[in-house]
């Protein structure tokens, strides 16, 4: 019984380190102005959800979080490498990883 | 068809027709169809026989142009709508000449705008349906906020938004409160119907808290335009900025939408609301009598000086209007006529000053008596009929709205008709005599009397090419006024007798609701004297502290 | 005068609406949404924190404090999910959770080191520091699979790629010499972003918090257990071993297991041919990367196939964009043709 | 009726004894409409003439002619009419009917109510009028080309009012006439318009004059609500009935009404605009400010009286304000210098006289006063008026002497005399009986507070006598010397040129006329006939009301219960000690101001010296500071009080409130305005905030069981 207690600490635990890496994955990718730790900030929030996918998938006792899991760490290579070589592009364009300095999108 | 269509269509046509012909013949076309506009409304005093029965004569067979919602555009008059529709016809085709050189560039707008004007509150004074009413009120913005904004003053920009701002915002509340009353209509008749004396018929049935709300949100619709008390920030501005054809019709006409507006909705389609804020609306009135007065005083542009003086008094039209007696309601809408022919040829004046001097500066102009005589004996004779000297026009309907007031109480002789108001406020009101006759001879001791000053840059050489004193147009813009000033100071009998119908028609409601009110407060009064509650304490505090 | 007295009170008292006037502004009241309190306090206080480090970068008070003020709602909320346990039995506490809360601060701190420290490369570093304690939580969490698949990817391969890119960007831009760089001193408006950022976790958190209330341990244990037999029913090579384990000889039918809540048995042709039934034992039950592993191809192998697209398509694409900024200046290529020369000399 | 003189001189009888007769509707008398149509028409020509530029002397004819007209009018009128009141109804003006009883229905209709009140004040003020009409056409003729047709259109504005004011039917068109003649003596006054002064003079006049026309206003008002009609005919039948309205609202009627009167007779706080509006042409001062219009107040307060006689007290008031007003006056034009000046205060001060009358109860004494005061005083003005013709705007008596001397001023010096003897109330002058029938009403009578008030108007008879002379003697006496003013056109050697056939005709009848005033006295006095003012006034509402004898006669009686004084009648006692004074103050004027002129100033050197009263002469000069006073509590802080208003309707109302709440959007624009400026982070927050927004709101219901 306790065991079983424990587990549930345990989950709802993940579940909340998992919100919080999220959340503060988002406030550094809005407060961040470097690219490359805008984007590491991603990868922040990345291993919020993978969290909370494994945590809900120990929950209800079935696999396929782990294996979204997995196809999340796919994408989050994927991602990276497509995000920084970009980056690397901007950068090259303005010498600068400074985001703020992509205005374009001012209409 | 009947003249009323040549009334609203006429204009509009002849704004196209001015919009495609060559610049030169624009004023002329403006002022032929003016001066046909006022031939059919002359047309329809003649064929008015509803002289006397209050009712609505229909003028033309209703077009249903929406008919699934009930709303139609038909026209119709009664006494009071005729006389302000009669009163905008005259006053066109002057403003249309006094315009002619004051106005010289972008002439073809100009004068097509005016005539989108002149049909707009023509609409606005002949429809019987209170959505077409809306339109003809609501659209006379748009053709004054391009009259402000092109050929006005230097603010004429801010003056522009200040002023559709403004009244915009008052028209929020009258449309809402016009679409909630025809929503209740439906609700309980299952048609929508919005015909005004329909309308007013089944809202007078509302409860009183209703009816109170009714009118709190109707009267704040018409108090932006009339403007009451605190509203008014917008006139000052507007009339100072406006060209001279603009602030005539704009104080003529225009200020009387709101409280002809009063007069046909507000007051009777709310009768309990209106009773029950009655006292309300004269405090705001008599405050702005003595607030406008004694800001006249200080001013130094004649204009501004006028557009104050005409925030005084219409308040106290709105005064004779809230006595709910007969004297007051007569009072108040010949009172409008008065201020719109007296304070409309005061900005002609100025306007033809204005045009000689470029300035409105009464620090820099002054005793123009000996300069331009003839222009100095209009002016003078218009100040004193807007300060209300008995045998000129301005004093009947002030008399009227005075006296009207004064007798307005439960006591008072007119016992067929109570009031909420009384001596109290028309003591107070009636300061507004003596303030007015301060600020306005100031005004002509600067304008006209004293020693000659002219601005120096142009004082002998006169840019606009106008004669020394007014030239034979001007005097036969001003004339006719004139003549209708002393006309109707000495002979207001047609007049009235002509309004009595449609104010007792007005008036129907409200003495059985007055005579109630007092009835109930007075038996709550006893009764919380005699059993000495609270209650008691607060009725005597309440009379200590209002007496 | 009592006549004139109840008139003068006439004339003003109308001014109010009358008695039986709707009550306007009476709105329902509004029940606030249950955010259990710890969620809310160190949701607060931590977000507190972060703004005070992320508000004045560099500035050491401010750090000290934020800092304090972070760990401090971190320490709430991890305390307060770990600890107060839901149904607060004898005692909620076991060692895996004693690791975890270990592992969740650990990763939670990091985490708001990286995006608070002023210079990218320990940014990185840190997030490094994430990934390990993420690692930490899998392990707990049982899934062990994932949690070494996590470091291997990120640690091993994401990570460095970072390194190398900052390595690029920095070294280019004079920036490690003078410290950090203005845009990654000050952070641009933190107080949105760490609203923004509070929101959802209050809003997310809470939605777990309260969903972990419906969590049934014991039959979702039995469930686990089910699914881990049937796909040990999957593995050929895991059942025969399996069946070897009990009854030496002997081979599995297919499709015979059956999981019923007491046993685990399935019918097997013994070694003398003849058919009987054979009760699996717990020892037997496969772990979480044969799982894993039957889940990925039984159950999603389009989804296999489809990642390994994603992954070819990046790896394509960083090729392309890589290649496009190469360009090289003529000095370097005379130097190179030179070089080439002077290598064939 | 016909009373013996005695008991004629005892208003109380009179009360007593009389009532208003009720009006017959008299339609044949419609004629008598035309003396309100000619100075209308002639007005109306004038004002054309005025537009039109026309130069010569015919809108001064024209305006004389109509006024001529109007006066034989008036005389016909006088032969013709009956004994009782009559009304003749002659257009529809403003009618109201909404029930069936009076307090249903406002009837104000262009009528005339005549009876002999009427006609015996529009004999004097058409027969002025025509004489002081004539006199200006030569007067003005130096502006022939200037304003000559503006002048005559106001003089026949003003006579037209003022026949509505006396005429008129009913309270609204006096109203109409109060307002008219307002608005003649404005334009009159500032006449001379590029004179400031002149300007700020009509200003004032008119301002005060509208605070004085408010309360009539206001009385007519409260007239109609307590009794339901404001045409003489039916208001004085009804007066005393028991009003429909509360009590406070009739014993104010008076009260208002008296303010009217007050304002436009220059009486009590509102005497401030008579001394200024000497700005206006020379006989315009004689005919408006002197004669006629002035004594609209006397004329109001006589025809309204049976409702003062409702309110005793009322009475009361008014008596006391007049024979402060007299007093007061009296001491300011024993300094002035200014001969038109003088005669404008003694004008307030005699006018103060009527009201004491009005207030003593004898309405007789009053009007009898009025008569002669508007002869002698309109001689008196347009002797200064030929003065000043011929120096050249010259009025300081400092600046002239010994004008009987010169040729050509010789008839002027001698009708200012005449004119000067009847001021003082030198014995056996029309104006010693006029005077006399008031001060002999407070004298004997019981109530102490109307004794003062006759020994304080005797008192004030001498400082009348003595300014008086104290003009004539430094002007018109003694050695010749003058200064010409500043109009002086011609260079070189001033000649003064001396009035014309017009001037010394107009002066001459008005001369006779004003010795011919006391006739009645002497009627009554030797030949022991009815007085004939005093039959004018029997029979009118001068004299009493329908239901207010009782009221009336406890009042009366106190007023004047002819007891013994000095051990002899009252009459015959205020005529010695009136006489007394009178030569007294001559005597002493004689003294100060023509056998040693040295001892007026050394005596001024002297009372200067004294510390306690130093301070007298230098004030009395300034008239008590009255301008200034009113000035500080009045204008100024009203004047204040504007600018405050107007900063807070364009600063604070307009461009803080208004303009605040227009400017909010932008406001609110602006503080989003940051997270549009391009930046991908902007962007983010927004969505970022929206998703946490959504999330919040799902998390929301779902918690609240929602879905």
């Amino acid at each position: 019984m306790s065991a079983l207690t424990a587990d549930a600490a345990l989950i709802r635990l993940a579940l909340v380190i998992a919100a919080l890496l999220f959340s503060i994955g988002i406030a550094g990718f809005l407060s961040r102005r470097n690219m490359i730790v805008m984007f590491l900030c991603t990868e922040l929030m990345f291993q919020g959800a993978a969290l909370a996918l494994i945590a809900f998938g120990k929950m209800h006792g079935d696999l396929s979080g782990q294996v979204f899991t997995i196809f999340i760490l796919t994408v989050a290579a994927a991602e990276a490498a497509l995000a920084l070589g970009l980056v690397i592009l901007l950068y090259r364009r303005r010498e600068t990883l400074n985001s703020e300095v992509w205005s374009e999108l001012k209409e | 068809m009947s003249a009323a269509w040549i009334t609203i269509l006429l204009p509009l046509l002849a704004a196209a027709v001015i919009a495609f012909a060559p610049s030169k013949m624009a004023k002329w076309i403006a002022l032929a169809a003016t001066g046909v506009v006022l031939a059919a409304t002359l047309r329809l005093v003649v064929g008015f026989h509803d002289w006397g029965s209050g009712d609505f004569q229909s003028e033309s067979e209703a077009l249903r142009f929406l008919p699934e919602f009930g709303i139609s555009l038909s026209l119709g008059y009664d006494s009071v709508a005729l006389v302000m529709a009669l009163l905008n016809a005259v006053l066109m085709p002057l403003c249309v000449l006094g315009s002619f050189s004051a106005i010289k560039d972008r002439q073809r707008e100009y004068y097509a705008w005016f005539m989108v004007l002149h049909a707009s509150l023509m609409l606005a004074f002949a429809s019987r349906d209170a959505i077409t009413f809306y339109v003809g009120y609501e659209f006379t913005l748009v053709p004054m906020v391009f009259l402000i904004a092109i050929w006005g003053g230097p603010e004429r920009r801010a003056a522009a938004t200040k002023y559709f701002l403004f009244t915009f915002f008052g028209s929020i509340f009258l449309l809402g409160s016009l679409l909630w009353l025809g929503a209740q209509m439906r609700e309980s008749t299952g048609v929508w119907n919005f015909d005004l004396d329909a309308m007013i018929a089944y809202s007078q049935q509302l409860p009183a808290d209703t009816q109170w709300w009714l009118f709190l949100f109707l009267g704040l619709g018409f108090a932006v335009k009339v403007p009451i008390f605190q509203l008014h920030t917008w006139l000052p501005l507007a009339h100072d900025q406006a060209p001279t054809g603009g602030s005539v019709i704009l104080a003529g006409t225009l200020l009387k939408l709101g409280t002809y507006g009063l007069f046909r909705i507000a007051l009777p389609a709310a009768p309990e609301g209106a009773v029950a804020l009655a006292p309300l609306w004269a405090i705001l009135c008599i405050c702005a009598i003595v607030y406008a007065s004694l800001i006249c005083w200080v001013q130094r542009d004649v204009k501004r000086l006028v557009a104050y003086s005409s925030i005084g008094h219409l308040a106290l039209c709105v005064l004779g209007l809230f006595a709910f007696n007969i004297i007051g309601a007569e009072g108040a809408v010949y009172y409008m006529v008065n201020h719109g022919l007296s304070t409309g040829a005061m900005f002609l004046c100025i306007g033809m000053i204005y045009e000689r001097y470029h300035t409105k500066d009464m620090e820099r102009l002054g005793g123009l008596a000996r300069r331009m005589p003839v222009w100095a004996f209009f002016f003078g004779l218009f100040t004193f009929a807007s300060l209300g000297l008995p045998g000129l026009n301005g004093f009947v309907g002030e008399f009227l709205c005075l006296m009207g007031t004064f007798i307005a109480d439960a006591k008072s002789g007119v016992d067929n008709y109570p009031g909420v108001l009384g001596p109290n406020y028309a003591f107070i009101a009636a300061s507004g005599l003596v303030l007015a006759a301060m600020y306005l001879l100031i005004m002509l001791g600067k304008m006209i009397w004293g020693p000659l000053r002219e601005p120096h840059d142009d004082g002998h050489h006169q840019p606009s090419g106008l004669s020394v004193d007014l030239n034979w147009r001007e005097i036969g813009i001003l004339t006719p006024l004139a003549v209708l000033c002393l006309w109707l100071g000495l002979a207001p009998g047609f007049v009235l007798e002509s309004l009595e119908p449609a104010c007792t028609r007005m008036l129907a409601p409200f003495p059985a609701i007055v005579q109630a009110q007092h009835d109930a407060v007075a038996a709550a009064a006893a009764e919380a004297v005699a059993s000495d509650t609270p209650a008691a304490e607060l009725i005597i505090t309440t009379a200590e502290a209002s007496r | 005068m009592v006549k004139g007295s109840g008139l003068r009170y006439r004339t003003y008292a109308p001014i109010l609406p009358p008695p039986r006037c709707p009550r306007t502004g009476g709105t329902v009241l509004v029940t606030p949404p249950m955010v259990p309190i710890e969620l809310l306090a160190g949701g607060a206080l931590g977000a507190a924190g972060l703004l005070l480090i992320l508000l004045r970068g560099g500035h050491t008070v401010h750090r000290t404090g934020g800092a304090i003020a972070a760990l401090g709602g971190l320490a709430i909320l991890a305390g307060g999910a770990g600890l107060g346990a839901p149904t607060a039995g004898e005692s909620g506490f076991s060692f895996p959770l004693l690791v975890a809360l270990l592992a969740g601060v650990m990763s939670a701190a990091g985490a708001v080191r990286v995006i608070s420290s002023p210079r990218p490369v320990l940014a990185a570093i840190f997030f490094v520091l994430v990934v390990v304690a993420g690692c930490m939580l899998y392990l707990t969490l049982g899934a062990e699979f994932l949690a070494f698949a996590l470091v291997i990817v990120y640690a091993g391969a994401i990570l460095i790629t970072y390194m190398f890119v900052l390595m690029l960007a920095q070294q280019a831009s004079g920036d490690s010499k003078s410290g950090a760089a203005e845009y990654d001193r000050n952070a641009r408006d933190p107080i949105a972003a760490v609203f923004v950022g509070l929101v959802l976790f209050l809003s997310i958190a809470t939605i777990m918090w309260k969903a972990v209330d419906s969590f049934d341990p014991a039959t979702t244990g039995q469930i686990q257990r089910a699914r881990a037999w049937i796909a040990l029913g999957e593995l050929p090579k895991g059942l025969r071993e399996a069946v070897e384990s009990v009854e030496p000889g002997a081979t599995p039918e297919a499709g015979t297991l059956h999981v019923s809540a007491g046993e685990v048995s399935l019918q097997v042709t013994k070694a003398d041919g003849s058919r009987g039934s054979v009760t699996l034992p717990e020892s037997s039950l496969p772990h979480n990367t044969q799982t894993v592993g039957v889940a990925l191809v039984k159950q999603f192998p389009v989804s296999l196939e489809l990642a390994g697209v994603i992954l070819l398509m990046a790896m394509l694409g960083a090729v392309v964009l890589a290649r496009r900024q190469i360009e090289i200046g003529d000095a370097q290529k005379a130097e190179l043709h030179a070089r080439s020369h002077g290598g064939a000399a | 009726m016909t009373l013996s003189p005695i008991t004629s001189m005892l208003p109380g009888t009179m009360l007593a004894s009389s009532d208003v007769p009720a009006a017959t509707i008299a339609p044949e008398f419609a004629w008598l409409g035309w003396a309100l149509a000619l100075p209308a028409i002639s007005a109306l020509a004038c004002t054309l003439m005025a537009l039109c530029k026309v130069k010569g002397k015919l809108p001064g004819w024209l305006t004389v002619a109509s006024l001529g007209t109007c006066f034989v009018l008036i005389l016909k009128a006088y032969q013709s009419m009956p004994e009782g009141p009559i009304v003749v109804p002659l257009a529809e003006w403003m009618s109201f009917s909404w029930g069936p009883s009076d307090f249903h229905s406002l009837q104000a209709a262009l009528e005339l109510y005549i009876d002999r009140l009427t006609i015996f004040w529009m004999l004097f003020v058409s027969g002025l009028g025509t004489l002081i009409a004539l006199y200006a056409t030569e007067y003005m003729e130096h502006d022939v080309k200037a304003g000559y047709a503006r002048f005559f259109a106001g003089v026949s504005i003003f006579l037209f009012a003022m026949t509505a004011l006396v005429m008129g039917g009913n309270l609204l068109l006096l109203y109409l006439g109060w307002e008219g003649v307002g608005l003649a003596s404005y334009m009159l006054i500032g006449y001379f318009f590029t004179r400031p002064s002149a300007v700020a003079a009509a200003k004032k006049a008119f301002i005060v004059n509208r605070i004085g026309d408010l309360g009539l206003a206001l009385g007519i008002f409260l007239t109609w609500r307590c009794y339901g009609t404001i045409e003489y005919s039916e208001l004085f039948q009804i007066a005393g009935n028991p009003p429909r309205d509360g009590p406070w609202e009739e014993a104010l009627i008076p009260y208002l009404l008296m303010l009217g009167a007050f304002g436009k007779s220059a009486q009590g706080p509102l005497y401030v605009w008579l001394p200024d509006a000497m700005e206006g042409p020379t006989p315009v001062s004689a005919l408006i400010h002197a004669a006629t219009m002035v004594t609209a107040g006397v004329f109001l307060i006589a025809r309204c009286y049976p409702l003062f006689l409702l309110q005793p007290d009322a009475l009361t008031v008014v008596a006391w304000i007049g024979g402060l007003t007299a007093f007061w006056a009296a001491t300011i034009g024993m300094a002035q210098y200014d001969m038109k000046r003088v005669w404008a205060y003694s004008t307030i001060s005699q006018l103060g006289y009527m009201f004491l009358g009005l207030g003593l109860g004898t309405t007789f004494g009053a009007c009898f006063h009025t008569f002669t005061h508007a002869f002698f005083k309109a001689c008196l003005f347009l002797t200064a008026g030929a003065v000043m013709h011929g120096f050249a705007g010259q009025l300081d008596i400092r600046k002239l002497s010994g004008l009987s001397k010169i040729p050509g001023f010789r008839m002027v010096s001698w009708f200012a005399l005449l004119g000067a003897l009847w001021l003082a109330a030198f014995p056996f002058s029309a104006a010693f009986f006029s005077k006399d029938e008031i001060l002999s009403a407070g004298v004997g009578s019981d109530r102490a507070d109307f004794q003062f008030l006759g020994w304080l108007g005797l008192f004030t008879a001498g400082l009348t006598a003595y300014y008086t002379f104290r003009v004539w003697f430094r002007a018109f006496a003694g050695p010749v010397h003058f200064e010409p003013g500043e109009e002086v056109h011609a260079h070189g050697e001033f000649h003064p040129h001396s009035p014309r056939w017009a001037m010394k005709l107009s002066i001459a009848i008005i001369g006779i006329g004003a010795v011919l005033a006391g006739y009645p006295a002497y009627e009554a006095m030797f030949l022991h006939k009815e007085n004939w003012v005093q039959w004018m006034m029997a029979g009118s509402t001068a004299v009493g009301g329908a239901g207010v004898v009782e009221q009336a006669a406890d009042h009366a009686a106190e007023a004047s219960s002819g007891h013994q004084v000095l051990g002899m009648s009252a009459h015959a006692a205020t005529s010695v000690a009136g006489s007394i004074f009178g030569i007294g103050g001559i005597l002493i004027a004689l003294y100060l101001h023509l056998i040693r002129r040295s001892a007026a100033d050394s005596l001024r050197r002297a009372i200067q010296a004294t510390p306690l009263i130093g301070w007298i002469p230098g004030a009395a000069e300034n008239k008590w500071y009255v301008d200034e006073i009113y000035n500080a509590v009045f204008c100024v802080p009203l004047w204040v009080t504007g600018h405050v208003l107007h900063f807070i309707d364009k600063h604070i109302l307009d461009a803080g409130v208004v303009d605040g709440i227009g400017s909010s959007p932008s406001l609110v624009g602006r503080v989003f305005r940051p997270l549009y400026g391009g930046v991908l982070q902007s962007y983010a927050v927004t969505m970022a905030g929206g998703v946490g927004l959504i999330l919040a709101w799902l998390a929301y219901t779902w918690l609240r069981g929602g879905f």
